[in-house]
Protein backbone atom coordinates (compact mmCIF):
# COMPACT_ATOMS: atom_id res chain seq x y z
CA UNK A 1 0.00 0.00 0.00
CA UNK A 2 1.51 3.28 -1.25
CA UNK A 3 -0.12 6.51 0.26
CA UNK A 4 0.37 9.79 -1.09
CA UNK A 5 -0.68 13.28 0.85
CA UNK A 6 -0.41 16.89 0.12
CA UNK A 7 2.01 17.98 3.11
CA UNK A 8 3.01 16.97 5.99
CA UNK A 9 2.08 13.23 7.25
CA UNK A 10 -0.37 12.54 10.18
CA UNK A 11 1.98 10.12 11.97
CA UNK A 12 0.45 9.11 15.00
CA UNK A 13 -2.94 8.02 12.81
CA UNK A 14 -1.23 6.38 9.78
CA UNK A 15 1.55 3.74 12.48
CA UNK A 16 -2.18 3.53 14.30
CA UNK A 17 -4.17 2.49 11.19
CA UNK A 18 -1.51 0.61 9.65
CA UNK A 19 -1.17 -1.60 13.25
CA UNK A 20 -4.90 -2.24 13.02
CA UNK A 21 -4.86 -3.07 9.60
CA UNK A 22 -2.25 -5.58 9.98
CA UNK A 23 -3.17 -6.94 13.67
CA UNK A 24 -4.77 -10.13 13.06
CA UNK A 25 -2.48 -10.88 10.03
CA UNK A 26 -0.52 -12.92 12.15
CA UNK A 27 2.73 -10.79 11.34
CA UNK A 28 5.55 -11.15 14.43
CA UNK A 29 7.44 -7.83 13.77
CA UNK A 30 6.52 -4.37 12.19
CA UNK A 31 8.84 -1.76 11.92
CA UNK A 32 7.60 1.36 11.08
CA UNK A 33 10.51 4.10 9.82
CA UNK A 34 9.74 8.04 10.14
CA UNK A 35 11.44 10.72 8.39
CA UNK A 36 11.16 14.34 10.11
CA UNK A 37 12.70 17.23 8.52
CA UNK A 38 15.08 18.67 10.42
CA UNK A 39 15.75 22.04 11.12
CA UNK A 40 19.14 22.86 9.41
CA UNK A 41 20.75 25.14 7.34
CA UNK A 42 18.49 27.89 7.72
CA UNK A 43 15.68 26.00 6.07
CA UNK A 44 12.16 26.42 6.81
CA UNK A 45 10.86 23.35 5.64
CA UNK A 46 11.26 20.64 2.66
CA UNK A 47 8.93 20.09 -0.59
CA UNK A 48 9.01 17.54 -2.96
CA UNK A 49 7.72 16.52 -6.36
CA UNK A 50 6.73 13.45 -7.45
CA UNK A 51 6.39 11.34 -10.37
CA UNK A 52 3.66 8.72 -9.50
CA UNK A 53 3.66 6.08 -12.65
CA UNK A 54 7.33 5.44 -11.58
CA UNK A 55 7.34 5.43 -8.31
CA UNK A 56 4.40 3.16 -8.38
CA UNK A 57 5.89 0.69 -10.15
CA UNK A 58 8.94 1.05 -8.24
CA UNK A 59 7.09 0.05 -5.03
CA UNK A 60 4.79 -2.70 -6.63
CA UNK A 61 8.31 -4.28 -7.67
CA UNK A 62 9.17 -4.00 -3.84
CA UNK A 63 6.00 -5.15 -2.24
CA UNK A 64 6.29 -8.25 -4.89
CA UNK A 65 9.89 -9.11 -3.40
CA UNK A 66 8.57 -8.62 -0.23
CA UNK A 67 5.68 -11.09 -0.52
CA UNK A 68 8.00 -14.29 -1.26
CA UNK A 69 9.83 -13.51 1.89
CA UNK A 70 5.99 -13.67 3.63
CA UNK A 71 6.09 -9.87 4.72
CA UNK A 72 4.42 -6.73 3.47
CA UNK A 73 5.22 -3.46 2.86
CA UNK A 74 3.21 0.04 3.65
CA UNK A 75 4.19 3.57 2.65
CA UNK A 76 3.31 7.15 3.08
CA UNK A 77 4.81 10.34 1.50
CA UNK A 78 4.13 14.16 1.36
CA UNK A 79 3.92 15.97 -2.12
CA UNK A 80 4.43 19.97 -1.62
CA UNK A 81 5.81 21.48 1.45
CA UNK A 82 6.72 19.81 4.92
CA UNK A 83 7.68 22.48 7.55
CA UNK A 84 10.82 21.76 9.84
CA UNK A 85 9.95 18.95 12.53
CA UNK A 86 6.88 18.09 10.73
CA UNK A 87 7.35 14.55 8.92
CA UNK A 88 7.29 13.67 5.29
CA UNK A 89 7.89 9.90 4.79
CA UNK A 90 6.77 6.91 6.42
CA UNK A 91 7.73 3.30 5.48
CA UNK A 92 6.91 0.09 7.37
CA UNK A 93 7.41 -3.67 6.94
CA UNK A 94 5.32 -6.44 8.54
CA UNK A 95 6.98 -10.01 8.44
CA UNK A 96 6.49 -13.19 10.64
CA UNK A 97 9.88 -13.07 11.11
CA UNK A 98 12.55 -10.36 12.67
CA UNK A 99 15.31 -10.91 10.83
CA UNK A 100 13.55 -10.64 7.81
CA UNK A 101 12.45 -7.63 8.51
CA UNK A 102 15.02 -5.36 9.89
CA UNK A 103 16.87 -6.35 6.82
CA UNK A 104 14.08 -5.54 4.63
CA UNK A 105 13.24 -2.20 6.66
CA UNK A 106 16.97 -1.26 6.24
CA UNK A 107 17.33 -2.51 2.56
CA UNK A 108 13.82 -0.57 1.33
CA UNK A 109 14.71 2.76 2.88
CA UNK A 110 17.85 3.09 0.98
CA UNK A 111 17.00 1.84 -1.99
CA UNK A 112 13.89 4.58 -2.02
CA UNK A 113 16.49 7.19 -0.93
CA UNK A 114 18.41 6.09 -4.21
CA UNK A 115 15.80 5.37 -6.93
CA UNK A 116 12.19 6.63 -5.88
CA UNK A 117 11.52 9.49 -8.78
CA UNK A 118 10.97 11.94 -5.76
CA UNK A 119 12.67 15.12 -6.08
CA UNK A 120 13.44 17.16 -3.04
CA UNK A 121 14.01 21.58 -2.58
CA UNK A 122 14.83 23.61 0.52
CA UNK A 123 12.23 26.08 1.34
CA UNK A 124 14.20 29.20 1.92
CA UNK A 125 12.78 32.65 2.10
CA UNK A 126 9.68 31.02 0.55
CA UNK A 127 11.46 29.83 -2.49
CA UNK A 128 11.66 25.92 -3.17
CA UNK A 129 15.59 25.09 -4.06
CA UNK A 130 16.70 22.31 -5.50
CA UNK A 131 18.14 20.09 -2.58
CA UNK A 132 21.01 19.16 -5.43
CA UNK A 133 23.78 18.10 -3.02
CA UNK A 134 22.27 15.60 -1.01
CA UNK A 135 19.95 14.19 -4.74
CA UNK A 136 21.42 10.54 -6.13
CA UNK A 137 21.35 9.65 -9.45
CA UNK A 138 19.53 7.23 -10.03
CA UNK A 139 21.36 3.70 -11.74
CA UNK A 140 21.68 4.28 -15.30
CA UNK A 141 21.76 7.76 -15.50
CA UNK A 142 23.94 9.80 -18.42
CA UNK A 143 22.48 7.28 -20.99
CA UNK A 144 21.16 10.60 -23.46
CA UNK A 145 23.86 12.71 -23.16
CA UNK A 146 25.96 10.80 -25.15
CA UNK A 147 30.36 10.28 -25.42
CA UNK A 148 31.60 7.52 -23.13
CA UNK A 149 28.89 6.71 -20.79
CA UNK B 1 5.81 12.12 -33.16
CA UNK B 2 7.45 11.16 -29.19
CA UNK B 3 6.65 13.31 -25.94
CA UNK B 4 9.43 14.32 -23.43
CA UNK B 5 8.42 15.15 -20.45
CA UNK B 6 10.84 17.06 -18.05
CA UNK B 7 10.37 16.09 -14.11
CA UNK B 8 11.51 17.89 -11.25
CA UNK B 9 13.77 20.47 -10.93
CA UNK B 10 14.86 19.83 -14.57
CA UNK B 11 11.55 22.79 -15.13
CA UNK B 12 11.25 23.00 -18.20
CA UNK B 13 7.44 22.60 -20.19
CA UNK B 14 7.43 18.89 -22.00
CA UNK B 15 8.29 19.21 -25.54
CA UNK B 16 7.27 16.87 -29.12
CA UNK B 17 9.63 15.50 -31.82
CA UNK B 18 10.00 13.21 -34.57
CA UNK B 19 12.46 9.99 -33.40
CA UNK B 20 12.49 6.69 -34.15
CA UNK B 21 15.00 5.98 -30.96
CA UNK B 22 16.19 7.39 -28.04
CA UNK B 23 19.03 7.65 -29.92
CA UNK B 24 17.30 10.24 -32.03
CA UNK B 25 15.88 11.54 -28.91
CA UNK B 26 19.42 12.27 -27.27
CA UNK B 27 21.11 13.40 -30.28
CA UNK B 28 18.42 16.46 -30.41
CA UNK B 29 18.42 17.23 -26.93
CA UNK B 30 21.97 17.73 -26.75
CA UNK B 31 21.67 20.52 -28.90
CA UNK B 32 20.25 22.47 -25.72
CA UNK B 33 22.85 23.77 -23.80
CA UNK B 34 20.82 24.82 -20.59
CA UNK B 35 19.84 20.57 -20.89
CA UNK B 36 23.46 19.72 -21.43
CA UNK B 37 23.76 18.93 -17.44
CA UNK B 38 20.61 17.23 -16.96
CA UNK B 39 21.39 14.96 -19.74
CA UNK B 40 24.65 13.78 -17.43
CA UNK B 41 22.89 12.90 -14.19
CA UNK B 42 19.47 11.96 -15.54
CA UNK B 43 17.77 8.69 -16.27
CA UNK B 44 15.18 7.80 -18.58
CA UNK B 45 12.28 6.18 -18.84
CA UNK B 46 10.10 5.62 -21.83
CA UNK B 47 6.21 4.44 -20.88
CA UNK B 48 7.08 4.64 -17.73
CA UNK B 49 9.74 2.23 -17.78
CA UNK B 50 12.96 2.73 -16.83
CA UNK B 51 15.36 2.14 -19.77
CA UNK B 52 19.52 1.49 -19.82
CA UNK B 53 20.45 2.05 -23.16
CA UNK B 54 19.59 4.20 -26.07
CA UNK B 55 18.44 1.18 -28.67
CA UNK B 56 15.03 1.27 -27.24
CA UNK B 57 12.86 1.86 -30.55
CA UNK B 58 9.63 4.49 -30.09
CA UNK B 59 6.55 5.02 -31.65
CA UNK B 60 4.04 7.54 -32.43
CA UNK B 61 2.74 8.39 -29.38
CA UNK B 62 5.44 7.41 -26.81
CA UNK B 63 6.55 9.24 -23.61
CA UNK B 64 10.20 9.75 -22.86
CA UNK B 65 10.74 11.00 -19.31
CA UNK B 66 14.13 12.65 -18.10
CA UNK B 67 14.34 11.55 -13.90
CA UNK B 68 17.14 14.02 -12.33
CA UNK B 69 18.95 13.11 -9.39
CA UNK B 70 16.33 11.70 -6.90
CA UNK B 71 16.43 12.41 -2.85
CA UNK B 72 12.92 11.34 -1.39
CA UNK B 73 12.09 11.21 2.30
CA UNK C 1 13.38 5.17 28.81
CA UNK C 2 12.37 2.10 29.63
CA UNK C 3 8.62 0.92 30.07
CA UNK C 4 7.35 -1.93 31.56
CA UNK C 5 3.83 -3.20 31.91
CA UNK C 6 1.59 -5.97 32.77
CA UNK C 7 -0.06 -7.54 30.16
CA UNK C 8 -0.22 -6.29 26.54
CA UNK C 9 1.28 -3.26 25.13
CA UNK C 10 -1.44 -0.30 23.69
CA UNK C 11 1.05 -0.07 20.56
CA UNK C 12 -0.71 2.76 18.80
CA UNK C 13 -0.68 5.02 22.45
CA UNK C 14 2.63 4.26 22.87
CA UNK C 15 4.12 4.99 18.87
CA UNK C 16 2.00 8.26 19.71
CA UNK C 17 3.06 9.50 22.96
CA UNK C 18 7.34 8.67 21.91
CA UNK C 19 6.95 10.31 18.31
CA UNK C 20 5.36 13.52 20.31
CA UNK C 21 8.09 13.33 22.85
CA UNK C 22 10.04 13.79 20.67
CA UNK C 23 8.66 16.01 17.66
CA UNK C 24 10.79 18.99 18.72
CA UNK C 25 14.04 17.28 19.30
CA UNK C 26 15.14 17.41 16.00
CA UNK C 27 15.38 13.84 14.71
CA UNK C 28 15.22 12.87 11.55
CA UNK C 29 14.57 9.22 12.10
CA UNK C 30 12.36 7.32 14.44
CA UNK C 31 12.51 3.54 13.79
CA UNK C 32 10.00 1.56 16.35
CA UNK C 33 10.21 -1.92 16.14
CA UNK C 34 7.25 -3.70 17.28
CA UNK C 35 7.08 -7.23 18.87
CA UNK C 36 3.41 -8.99 18.76
CA UNK C 37 2.66 -12.60 19.75
CA UNK C 38 2.29 -14.60 16.80
CA UNK C 39 -0.85 -17.50 16.74
CA UNK C 40 1.63 -20.85 16.37
CA UNK C 41 2.05 -23.90 18.18
CA UNK C 42 -1.17 -24.23 19.40
CA UNK C 43 -0.48 -21.23 21.79
CA UNK C 44 -3.27 -19.27 23.68
CA UNK C 45 -0.20 -16.25 24.11
CA UNK C 46 2.80 -15.95 25.86
CA UNK C 47 4.19 -14.90 29.44
CA UNK C 48 7.25 -12.97 30.61
CA UNK C 49 9.18 -12.80 33.88
CA UNK C 50 11.62 -9.67 34.17
CA UNK C 51 14.44 -9.17 36.32
CA UNK C 52 14.40 -5.49 36.61
CA UNK C 53 17.14 -4.32 38.00
CA UNK C 54 19.70 -5.85 35.45
CA UNK C 55 17.36 -5.34 32.38
CA UNK C 56 17.63 -1.70 33.75
CA UNK C 57 21.66 -1.57 33.64
CA UNK C 58 21.89 -3.40 30.02
CA UNK C 59 19.28 -0.88 28.91
CA UNK C 60 21.38 2.13 30.97
CA UNK C 61 24.35 1.06 28.91
CA UNK C 62 22.66 0.84 25.65
CA UNK C 63 21.22 4.52 26.51
CA UNK C 64 24.91 5.76 26.67
CA UNK C 65 26.08 4.35 23.36
CA UNK C 66 23.42 5.74 21.49
CA UNK C 67 24.03 8.98 23.06
CA UNK C 68 27.32 8.52 21.91
CA UNK C 69 25.86 8.70 18.66
CA UNK C 70 23.74 11.36 19.43
CA UNK C 71 20.56 8.77 19.16
CA UNK C 72 18.03 8.24 21.62
CA UNK C 73 16.56 4.94 22.94
CA UNK C 74 13.02 3.82 24.57
CA UNK C 75 10.86 0.48 24.71
CA UNK C 76 8.85 -1.15 26.13
CA UNK C 77 7.80 -4.54 27.79
CA UNK C 78 5.14 -6.26 29.51
CA UNK C 79 4.87 -8.55 32.33
CA UNK C 80 2.59 -11.83 32.51
CA UNK C 81 0.16 -13.10 29.88
CA UNK C 82 -0.06 -11.43 26.54
CA UNK C 83 -2.50 -13.26 23.58
CA UNK C 84 -1.83 -13.99 20.58
CA UNK C 85 -2.26 -11.01 17.86
CA UNK C 86 -1.46 -8.74 20.83
CA UNK C 87 2.07 -6.98 21.29
CA UNK C 88 4.06 -7.70 24.20
CA UNK C 89 7.51 -5.48 22.85
CA UNK C 90 8.32 -2.16 21.17
CA UNK C 91 11.84 -1.02 21.01
CA UNK C 92 12.64 2.37 19.18
CA UNK C 93 15.41 4.65 18.17
CA UNK C 94 15.63 8.21 17.18
CA UNK C 95 18.27 9.49 15.21
CA UNK C 96 19.76 12.71 13.43
CA UNK C 97 20.68 10.50 10.74
CA UNK C 98 18.80 7.75 8.80
CA UNK C 99 22.11 5.20 8.74
CA UNK C 100 22.76 5.29 12.43
CA UNK C 101 19.03 4.53 12.88
CA UNK C 102 18.92 2.11 10.86
CA UNK C 103 21.92 0.06 12.18
CA UNK C 104 21.20 0.69 15.94
CA UNK C 105 17.41 -0.83 16.07
CA UNK C 106 19.31 -3.94 14.43
CA UNK C 107 21.81 -4.09 16.94
CA UNK C 108 19.57 -3.49 19.62
CA UNK C 109 16.84 -5.95 18.71
CA UNK C 110 19.29 -8.22 18.53
CA UNK C 111 21.33 -7.54 21.46
CA UNK C 112 18.11 -7.41 23.49
CA UNK C 113 16.96 -10.94 22.17
CA UNK C 114 20.21 -12.31 23.46
CA UNK C 115 21.29 -10.37 26.51
CA UNK C 116 18.23 -9.13 28.03
CA UNK C 117 16.92 -10.82 31.42
CA UNK C 118 13.38 -11.76 30.60
CA UNK C 119 12.24 -15.03 30.47
CA UNK C 120 9.19 -16.37 27.64
CA UNK C 121 6.44 -19.10 28.17
CA UNK C 122 4.07 -20.68 26.27
CA UNK C 123 0.98 -20.17 27.39
CA UNK C 124 -0.68 -23.91 26.77
CA UNK C 125 -3.98 -24.80 28.57
CA UNK C 126 -3.62 -22.50 30.94
CA UNK C 127 0.05 -23.41 32.16
CA UNK C 128 2.83 -21.76 31.61
CA UNK C 129 5.94 -23.30 29.76
CA UNK C 130 9.25 -22.57 29.72
CA UNK C 131 10.50 -21.58 26.03
CA UNK C 132 13.92 -23.25 26.20
CA UNK C 133 13.87 -23.85 22.35
CA UNK C 134 13.63 -20.63 21.74
CA UNK C 135 15.57 -19.09 24.75
CA UNK C 136 19.37 -18.22 24.66
CA UNK C 137 22.05 -18.73 27.41
CA UNK C 138 23.64 -14.99 28.10
CA UNK C 139 27.36 -15.06 27.25
CA UNK C 140 28.78 -16.50 29.78
CA UNK C 141 26.72 -19.13 31.02
CA UNK C 142 27.95 -21.89 33.06
CA UNK C 143 30.95 -20.90 35.28
CA UNK C 144 29.26 -21.93 38.08
CA UNK C 145 28.95 -25.66 35.97
CA UNK C 146 32.73 -26.62 37.01
CA UNK C 147 34.80 -28.66 35.31
CA UNK C 148 35.68 -27.22 31.52
CA UNK C 149 34.34 -23.62 30.66
CA UNK D 1 25.68 -15.32 54.69
CA UNK D 2 24.97 -14.94 50.80
CA UNK D 3 21.71 -14.79 49.45
CA UNK D 4 21.40 -17.29 46.15
CA UNK D 5 18.53 -16.46 43.55
CA UNK D 6 17.10 -18.40 41.03
CA UNK D 7 15.86 -16.50 38.61
CA UNK D 8 12.53 -16.89 35.79
CA UNK D 9 12.12 -20.50 35.22
CA UNK D 10 14.21 -22.22 37.42
CA UNK D 11 11.59 -22.24 40.03
CA UNK D 12 13.52 -22.43 43.17
CA UNK D 13 13.36 -20.29 46.36
CA UNK D 14 16.04 -18.13 46.95
CA UNK D 15 18.40 -19.83 49.59
CA UNK D 16 21.32 -18.50 52.05
CA UNK D 17 24.88 -19.81 52.99
CA UNK D 18 28.35 -19.02 53.66
CA UNK D 19 30.35 -18.51 50.92
CA UNK D 20 33.73 -16.31 50.87
CA UNK D 21 33.73 -16.57 46.75
CA UNK D 22 31.44 -17.69 43.93
CA UNK D 23 33.68 -21.24 43.55
CA UNK D 24 31.90 -22.18 47.22
CA UNK D 25 28.45 -21.09 45.91
CA UNK D 26 29.63 -23.41 42.47
CA UNK D 27 30.66 -26.21 45.03
CA UNK D 28 27.72 -26.06 46.74
CA UNK D 29 25.16 -25.82 44.13
CA UNK D 30 26.40 -28.91 42.33
CA UNK D 31 25.65 -31.05 44.58
CA UNK D 32 21.82 -30.36 44.20
CA UNK D 33 21.45 -32.72 40.80
CA UNK D 34 18.14 -30.79 40.25
CA UNK D 35 20.28 -27.46 39.78
CA UNK D 36 22.67 -29.26 37.30
CA UNK D 37 21.14 -28.57 34.25
CA UNK D 38 20.86 -24.63 35.15
CA UNK D 39 23.90 -24.23 36.15
CA UNK D 40 25.64 -25.70 32.81
CA UNK D 41 23.27 -22.24 30.70
CA UNK D 42 22.74 -19.80 33.46
CA UNK D 43 24.98 -16.64 33.76
CA UNK D 44 25.61 -15.42 37.13
CA UNK D 45 25.22 -11.57 38.69
CA UNK D 46 26.72 -10.33 41.86
CA UNK D 47 24.27 -7.39 43.27
CA UNK D 48 23.10 -7.49 39.82
CA UNK D 49 25.99 -6.78 38.05
CA UNK D 50 26.83 -10.04 35.67
CA UNK D 51 30.56 -11.66 36.06
CA UNK D 52 32.49 -13.42 34.18
CA UNK D 53 34.44 -15.91 36.96
CA UNK D 54 34.52 -17.47 39.45
CA UNK D 55 37.04 -15.58 41.76
CA UNK D 56 34.84 -12.58 42.51
CA UNK D 57 35.34 -12.45 46.35
CA UNK D 58 31.78 -12.36 48.27
CA UNK D 59 31.08 -10.70 51.50
CA UNK D 60 28.17 -10.64 53.87
CA UNK D 61 24.95 -9.29 52.70
CA UNK D 62 25.54 -9.86 48.67
CA UNK D 63 23.55 -10.98 46.69
CA UNK D 64 23.84 -14.21 43.89
CA UNK D 65 21.82 -14.61 40.98
CA UNK D 66 21.29 -17.52 38.22
CA UNK D 67 19.89 -16.11 34.87
CA UNK D 68 18.57 -19.19 32.66
CA UNK D 69 18.17 -18.48 28.96
CA UNK D 70 16.67 -15.85 28.10
CA UNK D 71 14.48 -14.98 25.44
CA UNK D 72 12.41 -11.37 25.69
CA UNK D 73 9.98 -9.74 22.68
Amino acid sequence: MLELYDGALDVPALLKRWYEEEAQSNYGAYIPFVGTVRDENGIDGLSFDIYEPILIRWFDDWQASASEREAKLKMAHSRGDVLTHESSYIAAVFSPKRRVALEMIDAFVEDFKASAPIWKYDLIDGKRVYADDRSTAISGSGILAGGAQ
Amino acid sequence: MVRIEFLGPIQKPAIEMEAASLAEVAKTLQQDPELKPWLDNSAVAVNDTLVSGLETPLKDGDKVSLLPPVCGG
